[in-house]
């Protein structure tokens, strides 16, 4: 525990910065590492889903922990905790940095994998000469330029000097070459596949919003209402008329139709959003504890 | 200094009730599991959209056409994509038995790793590993639109005559499902982000609202765990709409008790009314859920060494 | 030869691609004439509004700019339109964000439009490090603002940003993040958001600071969830929100215009000053008459729709 | 010289293609489409390649490992964490998953992840719903009859404290608004018990009732969420005629 509640700096865990400490104890849990790896490679099958198990509890114990162990109260960096209850508290907050790096980073090695897919699909179809076989020269093309202009870019900018390319009048070829290829065509595109949204809302609605059932009517008179309402000059006008009409009478005025719109999101839109919510929740927490406890299997066998 | 000790700071903020009603939540559903696990078979209601999913198979094997699968865009693995897949993992066993190819596109490296170890699980599990092929299982981008041209583009290409969409989409499901919907592909989907729902519903044939796609799982297999977990979520959700009705007469009542002066604006003059304290704070339910503790001072030791870096 | 198609199943099966055709024309056309068209704000509008304007001078407040282009209809005029706010009443700002790894260079590059547009009216230059610090993009958001609900400082642990003449410093030793150890050091926290972020970000900081959002429309519901159970003190929602904000940026609240009428009325707030003369207006006022033409057109083809099915019906019964 | 031979010229341009290929497909799928298709996807998967290193690991993973050069003496930032380099062998554990013998160890490296996630649910659960739940309750019986609905109190003009009284009724609307709330919240919520025989009456109806009141909340998402998308379509319109074809082509300011 002792080595783990460390508060001074340097020490056993944190050494400064280039300092030959600092790189065997690199070297060092690269080879532990190492050894670890080996060993769980040839560890017997029966070890494996205790394993698994083990790790995946850890993962979860520690936000659990966090959660009911009580924090120091308001702990100042310049005062040191009171007891052993406070200590561990401060400990588990402190831990919280570096808690929270991990599923990022691990997952950050993982992509490996992801683009691996990625070639192996590509390279294949262009060795084969299959269908399509040049787009994915296209593909492949692409993403070296890209990654080549990104590092390139991003290395430029490094150091004080970095600054300097904020300002286009300093670039050089490599900081057009990521502009042009980064918010020239990739953020465009983006942008562009998010707008045909709109197409497709179009055309489902004009398909699917027809008078059949009850559902379908509630659904598509509510959407009509709210979608009027939110149109400044539709809602301007009726309630215009309303308030003239109303002339005084603040009863009336309730039948604005933004009062109206207003009313059902926030009695009927939020209330069923929130009963989902609730359910959702519920669902989340359920699923997260059956994985935090490994009590059911990944891949659901039947 | 000892309540400082036994009272940390989070149950200054939360209040000690979050922490218990939170147990309680937990225990039901452990409870429940065990329940199960004892072999009490226990009932779940008819979810429809699940019922479709072998119709949608056996359609794609008369068309020989593939299977699509997508288990959401998660920025990493969690819950959401490992129900997605479980799901995924039955609908490819039905697939694998019909000698039927599937495409299973993935958003994160992670749920790519995952997909990949369990569909080949599944595989080998019905013994039929030779038809098995590991570019079905494919990442294809972790870009949200680029993921949505690629995946439009692969529906297109291989006119997929069954499409499910399960997990967690954003605006993207909408492209998914008009795309699918244009070459008559048979549709089964569901979002827990329930903001995305009714696209869903006006474009697919079969949808899961909200919690229907955590019940998917314990519908289809019908493990012990799963369906003790399901009654314990129910049970869960009982207790909450409990703690909402209770709080609500509680709430009702408070308000009409007191009683006080207060202003009636139609003959313009004060009356005697209940007086509401219409500051949520105040009232009782508000108060169980957020207590709003005193700040307190703790006398501690001072670290020299920080002092003197300060 | 196939049998003629009745007037009602022609209405049902118009061809996709002239509905698409209409809306790019509907959505090009009204463009090239802006007008301005009447509005009424909305109370969650007026709430962030006021909330800005609560803001004191020389404050500092936490700004989670986590949209990229991909929202830029919606979400690059509602972060304007906040800093023009904040950028006037003089407020520094700390960017992070949680959302997209672009994120804080769309931000930036946001930030110096503005600077321009503000040194051209004779202001001073809003400075980087000492009016604003771009802390950068945090991978794993979830957990990291469920640091930043324990300890600022330690979620921005070794984050750096460009220091005049110093090149990369540690954020923390810039001026305006002196002394905001815990998020509750900060006055507000504003989100401009299109993604989950926000939800991210009340799950784990309600409570703890005001929470300001400005959300794509397609949030506006689950976030209209949190604002009516107070865990957020205000939020502007899509285009709508926009609009209402640079309407009020115009008219302010209950305060009287050039001829002495108030325009925005609210019983919840005394006078709140607007910014009348300066440049308010933005994308909102660009966009949001065209919208009426396209959500016109959507109207349109649901009722041809219905036409088209009750004609085919009554075909049906002769 | 034409703004379309600059630098800035030639960019948005770019962009515009890129548009109208990817537009393209709303006709129906073809080479052009296909072209930009996979020209999407190589960049996205290019940029990912650099932020993976430049976002995720260098600040978080890289420097805190290796530590940065201290800006002044016993700053504890100089230092590094070599524990940090754990975390390599953890993450490779999942490129075993294309081996046939020791595919299960990629699930050690998804399991913590996973454990993580499900920890934290745990944590969050009642800091996201707790306030929800108590939200939910509200009086759902009025306490004053003498204005049904809420009165208009700019109009009044009360003193301070009258004015505290009268908002602080519950008005007959008020009251009615609370109690729908109150039941759609709850129906909603018993149309997703599943375990449940559905032959009891009550949660029957209740069910069924609730997913009516569903329905009502999809179309207001619905629509609230149209208006959103079509206005990025909007945007797009406008990069294209306005900032390409106005300001690029015609060359008009």
């Amino acid at each position: 525990m002792n080595l783990i509640l460390q508060s001074k700096v340097p020490n056993f865990w944190a050494q400064p910065f280039n300092s030959q400490g600092l790189w065997m104890g690199v070297i060092g849990g690269l080879i532990v590492g190492i050894l670890l790896f080996l060993g769980l490679m040839f560890m017997p099958a029966q070890f494996r889903r205790p394993v698994v198990t083990f790790c995946t509890f850890i993962g979860g114990a520690y936000w659990v922990l966090l959660y009911i162990f009580p924090a120091p109260i308001d702990l100042q960096k310049t005062e040191m905790p009171t007891g052993p209850v406070e200590s561990i508290g401060k400990w588990l907050t402190d831990a919280n940095p570096v808690v929270v790096s991990i599923s990022g980073t691990v997952t950050a090695f993982m992509l490996g994998l992801g683009i691996f897919s990625l070639l192996s699909i590509h390279l294949k179809r262009i060795s084969r000469r299959q269908k399509d076989w040049v787009y994915s020269v296209v593909l492949l093309v692409s993403l070296v330029s890209m990654t080549f202009f990104g590092y390139a870019d991003y290395i430029s900018r490094q150091g004080p000097e970095g600054t300097k390319l904020d300002l286009q009048a300093n670039w050089g070829l490599v900081n057009y070459g990521r502009d042009l290829l980064f918010d020239g065509l990739l953020q465009q595109m983006d942008a562009a596949m998010f707008s045909v949204i709109a197409f497709y809302i179009l055309s489902a609605a004009y398909r699917a919003f027809r008078i059949r059932s009850v559902e379908a009517t509630i659904l598509l008179s509510t959407a009509l209402l709210v979608i009027l309402s939110l149109m400044g000059a539709v809602a301007f006008i009726w309630n215009g008329s309303v308030q003239h009409l109303a002339n005084g009478n603040d009863f009336l005025l309730n039948f604005q139709l933004t009062e109206i719109a207003g009313w059902i999101r926030r009695t009927f839109e939020t209330s069923s959003l929130r009963g989902i919510a609730f359910g959702v929740g519920i669902g989340a927490l359920a699923m997260g504890l059956r994985i935090w406890l490994s009590l059911e299997r990944t891949g659901g066998g039947a | 200094m000892l309540i400082a000790e036994a009272v940390g700071q989070q149950y200054r903020e939360t209040g000690w009730f979050g922490v218990l009603f939170t147990a309680i939540l937990v225990s039901f559903l452990l409870i429940n599991i065990q329940r199960a696990k004892m072999g009490k078979n226990l009932y779940i209601r008819r979810i429809a959209g699940l019922n479709a999913i072998d119709e949608a198979i056996g359609r794609a094997t008369e068309m020989g056409r593939p299977v699509l699968m997508v288990p959401g865009l998660s920025d990493n693995v969690n819950a959401i994509a490992v129900q997605a897949i479980n799901i995924f993992a039955y609908v490819s066993r039905l697939a694998a038995r019909f000698a039927n190819p599937i495409l299973l596109c993935c958003y994160n490296a992670a749920v790519f790793t995952l997909a990949q170890e369990v569909i080949r699980d599944v595989y080998q599990e019905e013994g039929l590993l030779d038809r098995f092929d590991p570019d079905s299982v494919r990442f294809v981008s972790d870009r949200q639109f680029a993921f949505a041209a690629g995946v439009s583009g692969l529906i297109l290409r291989e006119q997929t005559a069954a499409t499910f969409f399960l997990g967690e989409f954003y605006a993207e499901a909408l492209i998914f499902a008009e795309t699918a919907n244009s070459i008559g592909a048979i549709q089964v989907a569901s979002s827990t982000e329930a903001t995305q729902t009714p696209f869903f519903i006006a474009a697919c044939d079969y949808v899961l609202i909200g919690d229907e796609f955590y019940a998917a799982s314990a519908y289809l297999t019908r493990q012990p765990v799963l369906v003790g977990s399901l009654v314990g979520q129910d049970w869960s959700k009982l207790l909450v709409i409990a703690l909402i009705v209770f709080g609500t007469i509680f709430n009702t009542i408070t308000v009409q008790s007191k009683t006080t002066k207060a202003w009636d604006d139609d003959n313009g003059v004060y009356k005697d009314v209940s007086e509401r304290q219409n500051d949520p704070k105040q009232s009782f339910i508000q108060q169980l859920a957020t207590p709003f503790l005193p700040k307190m001072e703790v006398e501690r030791p001072k670290d020299p060494e920080a002092e003197a870096n300060k | 030869m196939q049998p003629q198609k009745s007037l009602g199943e022609k209405l049902q099966s118009l061809p996709k691609q002239v509905l698409y055709l209409i809306l790019i024309v509907l959505t090009s056309v009204p463009l090239f004439f802006p007008v301005k068209v009447p509005n009424e704000p909305l109370e969650s509008s007026i709430d962030l509004y006021a909330s800005l304007m609560a803001v004191k001078p020389g404050e500092t407040v936490l700004l989670a700019s986590d949209w990229t282009n991909s929202t830029r209809g919606e979400s690059l005029g509602q972060f304007n339109s906040v800093m023009r706010i904040l950028m006037r009443h003089n407020v520094n700002v700390v960017l992070y964000s949680t959302g997209d790894a672009q994120a804080p260079r769309v931000a930036q590059d946001a930030i110096a439009k503005l600077n321009q547009e503000r040194m051209a009216t004779g202001k001073p230059e809003y400075k980087r490090w000492e009016n604003f610090v771009s802390v950068g993009f945090f991978p794993n958001g979830e957990a990291t603002v469920n640091g930043m609900g324990t300890s600022v400082r330690a979620s921005f642990n070794g984050k750096k940003d460009f220091a005049p003449g110093r090149g990369l410093t540690d954020v923390y030793e810039s001026p305006i993040l002196k002394g905001r150890e815990k998020v509750s050091d900060f006055p507000l926290l504003i989100v401009v958001t299109g993604s989950k972020t926000s939800n991210i970000t009340v799950e784990r900081l309600s409570g703890k600071v005001p929470i300001a959002f400005a959300v794509t429309g397609v949030m506006g519901p689950e976030t209209g969830n949190f604002y009516q159970s107070q865990q957020i003190v205000g939020f502007a929602s899509g285009l709508k929100g926009l609009y209402d904000l640079e309407g009020l940026m115009e008219d302010g609240v209950n305060t009287p215009d050039k001829s002495g009428n108030v325009v925005v009325k609210s019983s919840k707030y005394g006078p709140i000053p607007g910014f009348p003369g300066e440049k308010n207006d933005g994308q909102g006022r660009a966009y949001y008459p065209t919208l009426h033409f396209a959500v016109g057109l959507l109207i349109l083809a649901v009722i041809i729709g219905n036409v088209g099915m009750f004609l085919s019906r009554a075909g049906g019964r002769k | 010289m034409h703004p379309l031979f600059t630098y800035d010229g030639i960019k948005v341009t770019c962009g515009v293609l890129a548009t109208v290929g990817l537009y393209s497909v709303l006709y129906r799928e073809n080479k052009f489409y296909r072209f930009f298709e996979h020209l999407f996807l190589g960049l996205a998967a290019g940029w990912t390649l650099v932020t993976i290193w430049v976002e995720t690991l260098k600040g978080p993973w890289w420097d805190i490992m290796v530590g940065v050069p201290p800006e002044k003496a016993g700053d504890p930032i100089g230092n590094g964490n070599w524990a940090y380099i754990l975390l390599l062998p953890l993450g490779l554990m999942g490129y075993m998953v294309f081996s046939k013998k020791h595919n299960w160890m990629s699930r050690i490296p998804i399991g913590i992840i996973l454990g993580l996630w499900s920890g934290q649910q745990i944590q969050i659960w009642y800091n996201t719903y707790g306030k929800q739940i108590a939200g939910t309750a509200q009086p759902i019986w009025p306490t004053t009859l003498s204005s049904l609905t809420v009165p208009n109190y700019d109009k009044l003009q009360l003193a301070p404290d009258a004015l505290a009284a009268a908002k602080s009724q519950v008005y007959l609307s008020q009251a009615i608004t609370n109690f729908l709330f109150l039941v759609t919240v709850v129906c909603v919520l018993s149309y997703f018990l599943f375990s449940f025989d559905a032959k009891s009456k009550a949660v029957k109806s209740a069910s069924s009732l609730g997913r009516y009141l569903l329905m009502i909340g999809f179309g207001a998402i619905f629509g609230s969420t149209v208006l959103m998308r079509f206005t990025l379509l909007i945007d797009r319109m406008y990069f294209i005629w306005i900032e390409w074809f106005n300001n690029i082509i015609l060359n008009r300011h």
